[in-house]
C-alpha cells in the first residue's frame, strides 16, 4: 500500500459535476450547428409503401430531409462479434441499415432524418413526413420467433435463428447423467428484457470542416476509439486519420452506451452532405425504442445431484432474443459471456448449454451490466435455491457442499471449469460465511419461523456469483468469434517539470477513473496526486483504446499505465544513474527519488525528467524525452465472486414485496479506493433489484411497447430501497500488476436472484416454488392464491 | 402473455325496440352524430364510410382519419363495427361484435365484445388509462344513442 | 413572448416562443447546462430548479410561466468556488458517479432540508421519490443528505 | 422534448379565462400547475393552439373557512394543502391524500383544481372529494355554479364542466374522521387503487379512485356498513373494473376490497 493506493481518495470530477460545469455531449453548442431529428415508425413489421418529404422539405428552417433513397441507402452498422450454428453454418448477419429501406424490423425504427435550423423547427418538420406503412404480423418473443410459421424477420433465410450454439460436454453424456441423478431440479423462465435507463440520453454532434476535409464526433459513448473503427472500417469507409471521436461527460452507460449506433452513423454522414455541423439527443421516449435493451432469455434448465447433494449434471436450453438486428456485442451476450459462466462457484463436473439467437421485431438487444453473466448467475442461484427447498436442505448448507475448494492462483493452480474459462483465484466459502455473519443468518431463520406463526411472510435469499472481467484476452477471444483485440493503452507523459499527463484507452462514465488512476500513479512513481491528470474519451489525445465496459477500466486499462510506469522509471533510473554518477542496480526508487543504496545521495523524478527533455548533460546514445505509450493484453480474465443476501417481507393482502435487508460480500481483488467499490457495488446491487422487483420492457403481440415512459416502466427509486450493507474480502487478482479485478458489475450479477430467492423463500410454505420476474405485487400475489 | 389489444365489451339496456335501433345505427347520419368525436361521415360504398374525427379525452387530442364499416349483418341481431383510423399521435384498428336482443317488454339489450388495436406513440403512452378510454367512449355512444332514440 | 427572470441573482430578459420550456430555456438561450434533461413525462427530475423557492421540474414548466420569477439553479448554489454545504456533503460521501442527476438531487435535496432540517432516512427517501439516480443506488446520496441536514443546522 | 407552437395568453380575471375559452373553444387548454398537460403537449399528443394560464388570477389560491365548509381555491398546490394548518386540524383528510401525489417538485406546481378538471381516473383528490361529498365551484359564462361531487367526475378525463367553464374553488365539508388509502402504480406512482373513507357516527361515505375509468362512490359498501370492515367485499359490487399491465381486473378488484378494508379499519 502506498500513501492513496486503497486509501477512501475524494473524488476530482466532483467539483464540476456538482457545480454543473460537467461537459456532457447535449451540453456542447457549435457555430453553425442544425438539429436533427428522426421520423421512427409507429409499428414494429411493416412494408413502406412510399415517403413524401416534400412538405417537411418545405417547412420553415429545413435545411434538409434524407430517406433510405437520399445516398444513405448502402450503409450499414456492423456487428463485432461472430458466433456461428453448432452445425458450422456461418451466423446470420443482415444489413442494419442507417434508415429503413424498404422494410420496417421494430417499433421506433427510423425512416427519415430532419435537418433544421433549431430543434423546434426539426421536430415541427417531421411531423410533416408522411409516410405509408404496410403493417406486418410481428413476433417478439424469443421462443414463438423459432416456432413454425412465426413472422420472418428478414426473408432471406428460412427461420428467424441467428445462431444456434452451444458449449459444455457432451449432450448425450449429461443427459444421461440427469437420468441416473438421485434428484432432478427443472425450471421454466424468462429473464425479461429491460431497459438500461441511463439517465443521460445519447447524444451525437458530426462536425465536418471541409477545409481540412476531418469530421470530429462528440458523442456519448463508453469506447470513442471503437465508434471511430467502426464508423470508419466498417460502415462509411472514411480513413480513421480524417475521424476525431469525443466522449466528454457521460451520464451513465450500464452497456447502453458500448454500441455504435446507426444514429452516429447518419449524423456523421449528414454533416459532410450538409457542410456544417449536426446535432441529435434522444428524448426519453425515442431511448426506449432505440436503445439497445437487455437480457430476453426464454430458459428451460435441469440440474441433477447425487444423494448428499452434490451437483452431478447441469442441461440448459435458451433463447435468446436478438431483436431485428445484431447490435455491436450481441450475439457474444448470450454465448461466450453466458456459457462460459455456467460452473459458477460450483464442481458441477458435467455441464452442458445451447443456445438459440432468435431475430424478433423488437430493438437489439446487447450487453447490459453484467451481460451474459447476471442472466448465468441468475439461472444458478436460482436453481440451487430451489434444488434446496426440493431435497429440504438449507440453501447455504447446499452451496458449501458444492464450493470450488479456495485457490489462490499462485501456489494453487487456477480452476479449469468446463466451459472453456480458466478462474484465477478464488476463496468462495469466505464470502458465504462472512455474509451470513453479517445477515445473522441463523437469528433471521428463528425470527422467521415465528414471524410465519403470525401469518408474517419473511423470507431470505441468497446467491453466491461469480463473473468474469477484465475483458479480455485477445486471442481468447479472437477464437471466440471476436473481431476486435480486447487490450488497452496506457500512455504517460511525464512533462519537462515532473508533472505527469496519463492517457488512458478506458472511459469514465461514473466510474471515477479521474481519481482512481492517478491514486495508483501517484503511489507508483511517488509524487503527489495533485501532479498527475488523467484524460480520456479523445481519439486524438489517447493513442488508442478499447473503452469501458466488462468491469475492465482498472484491471486492463490500469494494467497498460503501470506498463508505462514501469518503461519511464526504467529510463528514469538511466538518467539518475548517469547524474549520480552511480550504476544503476545500485540505485534504488522511493518517494519520488532515486537514491545511491546506503547513501543520502539521491534525485528527484522532478530532477531526473527536466534532464530528459533538458539533455545536456545525459547518458550516451539514451533518447531525449520521458513518454511512453503501453498496450495492455490481458492474460486472462479477471473473476470477481461473492456473496449477496436479501431479506423480504410480503405483504400478504397485497403481495407487495418490502426489500428489508440486503446484505453483499464481495471480492473484487485488490482495491484502490474503497469509497468507489462501495458505490459501485451499491449501484449494481440497485440495479439488480429493479429487475427482480420492478423492470421489464413489454411489447405487446403486435410489437408495440407499453413500456415506454416512466409511467409505465418502473424503475427503482430512493424509497423502494434500503441502505446496502457491504463488506469484502480480498482475493488479489495473480495475473496483473494492480491484483485487482473489477466491481462494475458485480452487484447488478449477484443481486437480481438473492432477491426473486427471498421472496420465494417468503412464501415456501404456501406451496410457491418460483415467480416470473418481475415481481410486481400482481403476480406475487397470484402466485399466493395458487 | 400481456396484449395490448384493448377487450371492448358491454352491454347497454336501451328503452328502444331492436327494430328501432338496429335503423339508426345503420344510418350514417345518426352514427355521425352519436359516436364520440366524428366530424364527418362519409358513405363511400354500402355500409363503408370515410370518418373524419377529432378526439379529444384529457390529455390527448387527436385528429384521425379512415374507414368505417359495418359488415357480418344479421337484420336487428348483429353486426360487425370495423373501424381503422390513423393520426399523427397513433393508429386505431378496432373490430367489435353488436348484438341486440329484447330485453324486459320495450327494451333492448346491446352486447358488444371486440379488441381495439393500438400503434404509435398512442400505444407507447397511452397504456395506463386505455382500458379506461374506451369504457368512457362507449358510455358516450351509448347515452347519445339513447338521446337520439328520445328525440325521434 | 417578452420574459424577465433573475437566475441565480442576475436579471435577463428575452423574447421567447412559448413552447420553450424553462429547462430548455436555461441550457439553450442562457447556457447554463447544468440543468439536465432526462425524460419526457416529469418523471426523473435531472431537471428540477428552485423557482421563488420551492424546488421544480423545469422540463414541466414552461418559460413564459416562471416570467417575473426568481431562479436558482445549480450553478448559483455555490459561492465562488465555496460549494454549498449540501454540495460538500454529496462530494464528502459520494453522493454522486456520472453527475448526470446530480443537479436535481442537490436542488431537491435543498428543498427536502428546507422544508425538515432534521429529515429521517425515510423521509429522505420519501423526499427523493421524483429524482431517479441509475449509479448510486442512493444509499451515498441519502447518507450525503443527512450530513448536509447535520452540518446546516450546525 | 417539444410540444407544437401554440399562443400563450396569462389570464388576469376569472372573466378573462372564461371569454378566451369561449372564443377558442375546442382549440384551447386551460393552463395551472401544468404538469398534466404540459408533459403531452411535450409528447404532441395534444397540440392546443392556446393555452390561458389561469395560474396569476388573485384570489384562486387561498384556503379559508366558511361556517362548517373549508374554500379551497382551485389554483392551491397539492403543497400548499398539504401543509395548511386548516385542512390539517378540520379536513385531514384531504392533506393526506395530498401528501400521496406525485413527488415534492410535482406538489409544488399541480393544483387542487387542475387535477380535477383534468380527471385523471388514477388521481387521488377524487375518491376524497367523493367521499367528503364536496362541492365543485365552477364559473362561466352565465356565471357561478355548483356541483356537487357526486355529478361531477363524468368518464375518463371527463366531467361536468361545459366547455367555457373553469373551476375557481372547492368547498368541503369539514371532516372530523377521514382516511385516505393509496396503493401505487410503481412507475407513475398515480392510484392502482385510491380509497377515502369519512366516518360519522353509524355512518361511512367511501370515494373510490384507480379502479374504474371514472372515480366513485362505493354505496354497496355504505349500505353494508356495520361499524366493522366487513363490507369492504362490497367494493367493487356493479362496478366495470379496469385492467392494465399493472393490475388485471381479477387483481384491481381484489386491491380495491384491501384498501377499502384498510381505509375502514384506519
Amino acid at each position: 500500500m502506498g500513501k492513496f493506493i486503497g486509501k477512501a481518495v475524494k473524488r476530482r470530477e466532483d467539483a464540476r459535476f456538482l457545480k454543473g460545469a460537467g461537459k456532457y455531449t447535449d451540453d456542447i453548442k457549435l457555430p453553425k450547428m442544425t438539429q436533427a431529428a428522426f421520423v421512427r415508425s409507429p409499428y414494429a413489421h411493416a412494408k413502406i409503401l412510399s415517403i413524401d418529404t416534400s412538405e417537411a422539405k418545405n417547412a420553415d428552417g429545413v435545411v434538409a430531409v434524407y430517406t433510405a433513397q437520399d445516398g444513405c441507402g448502402e450503409y450499414g452498422v456492423p456487428c463485432g462479434w461472430q458466433v456461428d450454428f453448432k452445425n458450422g453454418e456461418t451466423m446470420r448477419e443482415p444489413q442494419h441499415p442507417l434508415l429503413a429501406k424498404d422494410k420496417i424490423r421494430h417499433l421506433g425504427e427510423a425512416v427519415a432524418i430532419v435537418i433544421a435550423e433549431s430543434l423546434e423547427q426539426a421536430r415541427d418538420a417531421a411531423e410533416l413526413v408522411e409516410v405509408d406503412y404496410e403493417e406486418l404480423p410481428a413476433v417478439t418473443d424469443p421462443k414463438k420467433a423459432m416456432e413454425e410459421g412465426a413472422p420472418l424477420v428478414h426473408d432471406q433465410w428460412e427461420d428467424n435463428a441467428a445462431f444456434d450454439w452451444c458449449i459444455g460436454n457432451d449432450r448425450a453424456e449429461v443427459e444421461a447423467a440427469l437420468e441416473n441423478a438421485h434428484h432432478v431440479t427443472e425450471m421454466e423462465y424468462i429473464n425479461q428484457r429491460v431497459a438500461p435507463n441511463a439517465i443521460e440520453p445519447r447524444s451525437y454532434i458530426a462536425d465536418y470542416d471541409v477545409n481540412t476535409d476531418k469530421w470530429t464526433l462528440y458523442t456519448s459513448t463508453q469506447n470513442p476509439h471503437l465508434i471511430r473503427l467502426l464508423l470508419c472500417a466498417f460502415v462509411l469507409g472514411i480513413p480513421e486519420h480524417k475521424v476525431r471521436v469525443v466522449s466528454y461527460d457521460v451520464g451513465g452507460g450500464f452497456g447502453s452506451k458500448i454500441y455504435h449506433y446507426t444514429e452516429e452513423a447518419i449524423l456523421t454522414w449528414v454533416s459532410k452532405e450538409i457542410g456544417r455541423p449536426v446535432k441529435w439527443t434522444s428524448d426519453r421516449s425515442e431511448a426506449f425504442l432505440t436503445d439497445a435493451h437487455g437480457r430476453d432469455h426464454v430458459v428451460h434448465s435441469k440440474m441433477g445431484f447425487d444423494k448428499d447433494g452434490k451437483i452431478v449434471a447441469h442441461l440448459t436450453d435458451e433463447y435468446c432474443g436478438m431483436g431485428a438486428y445484431l447490435s455491436t456485442f450481441a450475439p457474444a451476450v448470450p454465448t461466450y459471456l453466458h456459457g462460459t459462466l455456467f460452473q459458477g462457484v460450483y464442481t458441477t463436473p458435467l455441464i452442458h448449454l445451447n443456445v438459440v439467437g432468435p431475430f424478433t421485431h423488437a430493438v437489439p438487444v446487447d450487453a447490459y451490466r453484467g451481460a451474459g453473466r447476471p442472466e448465468a448467475t441468475y439461472l444458478l442461484e436460482r436453481i440451487i435455491s430451489k434444488a434446496a427447498k426440493e431435497m429440504n436442505m438449507d440453501p447455504a448448507e447446499l452451496r458449501f457442499k458444492n464450493f470450488i475448494p479456495p485457490f489462490d492462483g499462485v501456489k494453487e493452480s487456477g480452476y479449469q471449469t468446463q466451459v472453456a474459462l480458466q478462474y484465477d483465484s478464488g476463496n468462495y466459502h469466505g464470502t458465504l460465511e462472512r455474509g451470513l455473519e453479517m445477515l445473522g443468518y441463523e437469528d433471521f431463520r428463528k425470527e422467521q419461523s415465528e414471524a410465519r406463526k403470525n401469518g408474517r411472510l419473511l423470507g431470505v435469499g441468497i446467491s453466491t456469483y461469480i463473473e468474469a472481467c477484465g475483458i479480455a484476452p485477445s486471442a481468447v477471444v479472437g477464437s471466440l468469434g471476436a473481431r476486435a483485440g480486447l487490450y488497452e493503452v496506457g500512455h504517460v507523459r511525464v512533462q519537462p517539470t515532473g508533472k505527469v499527463s496519463v492517457y488512458t484507452g478506458a472511459h469514465s462514465h461514473g466510474q471515477g477513473h479521474e481519481t482512481v488512476f492517478a491514486q495508483f500513479v501517484a503511489d507508483k512513481l511517488g509524487i503527489p496526486m495533485d501532479d498527475v491528470q488523467i484524460e480520456h474519451g479523445d481519439t486524438e489525445q489517447v493513442a488508442f483504446g478499447m473503452g469501458t465496459y466488462g468491469s475492465r477500466s482498472l484491471a486492463v486499462g490500469g494494467s497498460a499505465i503501470i506498463k508505462s510506469i514501469e518503461k519511464v522509471l526504467e529510463k528514469g533510473a538511466k538518467i539518475a544513474a548517469h547524474k549520480l554518477e552511480a550504476a544503476e542496480e545500485d540505485l534504488e526508487y522511493a518517494e519520488g527519488k532515486w537514491t545511491v543504496k546506503g547513501t543520502d545521495k539521491s534525485i528527484s523524478f522532478g530532477d531526473v525528467s527536466l534532464t530528459a527533455y533538458v539533455p545536456h548533460d545525459y547518458p550516451e546514445g539514451l533518447e531525449p524525452g520521458l513518454d511512453y505509450s503501453s498496450f495492455y493484453d490481458p492474460a486472462n480474465f479477471t473473476y470477481p465472486f461473492g456473496t449477496h443476501i436479501a431479506v423480504v417481507e410480503v405483504d400478504p393482502d397485497t403481495g407487495k414485496v418490502d426489500l428489508k435487508r440486503f446484505v453483499a460480500c464481495d471480492d473484487v481483488g485488490n482495491v484502490m479506493n474503497p469509497m468507489i467499490v462501495d458505490g459501485q457495488i451499491h449501484g449494481g446491487v440497485v440495479q439488480g433489484i429493479g429487475q427482480a422487483l420492478l423492470e421489464e420492457v413489454v411489447y405487446d403481440e403486435s410489437g408495440q411497447m407499453i413500456t415506454g415512459s416512466y409511467m409505465d416502466y418502473a424503475m427503482p427509486r430512493a424509497d423502494d430501497v434500503p441502505m446496502i450493507e457491504t463488506d469484502r474480502t480480498v482475493t488479489p487478482c495473480p495475473h496483473n500488476p494492480l491484483g485487482v479485478k473489477g466491481a462494475g458489475e458485480a452487484g447488478a450479477i449477484g443481486s437480481t436472484p438473492a432477491v426473486v430467492s427471498a421472496v420465494v423463500d417468503a412464501l415456501s410454505h404456501l406451496g410457491v416454488t418460483d415467480i416470473q420476474m418481475p415481481l410486481t405485487p400482481q403476480r406475487v400475489w397470484k402466485a399466493m392464491q395458487n | 402473455m400481456i396484449s395490448h389489444k384493448m377487450k371492448i365489451n358491454g352491454k347497454y339496456d336501451i328503452n328502444a325496440s331492436s327494430d328501432v335501433i338496429w335503423k339508426m345505427i345503420l344510418d350514417p347520419e345518426v352514427l355521425e352524430k352519436i359516436t364520440p368525436g366524428i366530424k364527418s361521415l362519409e358513405t363511400t360504398d354500402t355500409d363503408t364510410y370515410k370518418a373524419v374525427s377529432e378526439v379529444k379525452i384529457g390529455p390527448v387530442k387527436g385528429a384521425f382519419n379512415g374507414n368505417l364499416s359495418i359488415k357480418d349483418k344479421k337484420e336487428k341481431e348483429s353486426c360487425l363495427l370495423v373501424i381503422d383510423q390513423k393520426s399523427k399521435i397513433g393508429n386505431v384498428v378496432a373490430e367489435i361484435g353488436i348484438k341486440l336482443a329484447p330485453s324486459e317488454e320495450t327494451n333492448t339489450e346491446i352486447q358488444y365484445t371486440g379488441e381495439a388495436k393500438l400503434s404509435g406513440k398512442l400505444a407507447v403512452m397511452g397504456q395506463r388509462i386505455m382500458s379506461g378510454v374506451v369504457s368512457t367512449l362507449s358510455k358516450q355512444f351509448f347515452k347519445a344513442l339513447e338521446k337520439e332514440i328520445e328525440n325521434k | 413572448m417578452q420574459i424577465s427572470t433573475t437566475i441565480n441573482g442576475k436579471t435577463y430578459s428575452h423574447d421567447i416562443e412559448p413552447r420553450i420550456s424553462l429547462a430548455h430555456y436555461l441550457r439553450e438561450i442562457l447556457d447554463l447546462t447544468g440543468t439536465h434533461i432526462g425524460c419526457d413525462t416529469s418523471g426523473c427530475g435531472a431537471c428540477t430548479v428552485n423557482l421563488n423557492g420551492m424546488a421544480v421540474k423545469s422540463c414541466t414548466l414552461l418559460a413564459v410561466q416562471a416570467d417575473g420569477g426568481e431562479i436558482t439553479t445549480i450553478e448559483g448554489m455555490a459561492d465562488g468556488n465555496t460549494m454549498h454545504p449540501i454540495q460538500e456533503a454529496f462530494k464528502e460521501h459520494h453522493g454522486l458517479q456520472c453527475g448526470f442527476c446530480t443537479p436535481g438531487m442537490v436542488m431537491t435535496a435543498a428543498d427536502i432540508i428546507k422544508n425538515n432540517p432534521n429529515p429521517t432516512e425515510e423521509e429522505i427517501r420519501h423526499g427523493l421519490e421524483g429524482n431517479f439516480c441509475r449509479c448510486t443506488g442512493y444509499h451515498n446520496i441519502v447518507k450525503s443528505i443527512q450530513h448536509a441536514a447535520e452540518k446546516l443546522n450546525s | 422534448m417539444i410540444p407544437a407552437k401554440f399562443d400563450y395568453i396569462k389570464a388576469s380575471s376569472v372573466n378573462e379565462a372564461i371569454d378566451l375559452l369561449d372564443k377558442h373553444g375546442f382549440d384551447a387548454k386551460i393552463l395551472s400547475g401544468g404538469h398534466s398537460l404540459i408533459p403531452a403537449m411535450k409528447l404532441r399528443l395534444n397540440q392546443p393552439e392556446v393555452v390561458i394560464d389561469i395560474s396569476a388570477i388573485p384570489g384562486m389560491n387561498t384556503i379559508t373557512e366558511d361556517g362548517d365548509e373549508i374554500v379551497i381555491g382551485a389554483n392551491c398546490t397539492h403543497n400548499e394543502i398539504l401543509k395548511s394548518d386548516l385542512i390539517n386540524n378540520e379536513l385531514n383528510i384531504l392533506a393526506q391524500a395530498a401528501k400521496t401525489i406525485g413527488d415534492i417538485q410535482v406538489r409544488n406546481r399541480g393544483t387542487i383544481g387542475g387535477s380535477l378538471a383534468h380527471a385523471d381516473p388514477s388521481a387521488d383528490y377524487p375518491a376524497t372529494v367523493l367521499a367528503c361529498e364536496a362541492t365543485i365551484v365552477a364559473e362561466g359564462k352565465n356565471g357561478s355554479r355548483t356541483i356537487a361531487a357526486a355529478d361531477f367526475f363524468q368518464g375518463i378525463f371527463t366531467t361536468a364542466l361545459e366547455d367555457e367553464e373553469i373551476i375557481t374553488a372547492i368547498r368541503f365539508p369539514k371532516v372530523a374522521n377521514g382516511n385516505y388509502q393509496k396503493f401505487y402504480q410503481s412507475a407513475s406512482r398515480f392510484a392502482v387503487v385510491g380509497v377515502a373513507v369519512v366516518k360519522n357516527g353509524d355512518a361511512v361515505k367511501v370515494g373510490v379512485t384507480g379502479v374504474a375509468d371514472t372515480p366513485y362512490r362505493a354505496t354497496a359498501v355504505e349500505n353494508a356498513y356495520d361499524g366493522t370492515s366487513s363490507a369492504a367485499s362490497h367494493a367493487v359490487d356493479g362496478v366495470e373494473v379496469m385492467s392494465d399491465h399493472f393490475a388485471d381486473t381479477e387483481y384491481r378488484s381484489h386491491l380495491a376490497k384491501v384498501y377499502v378494508k384498510k381505509a375502514l379499519e384506519a
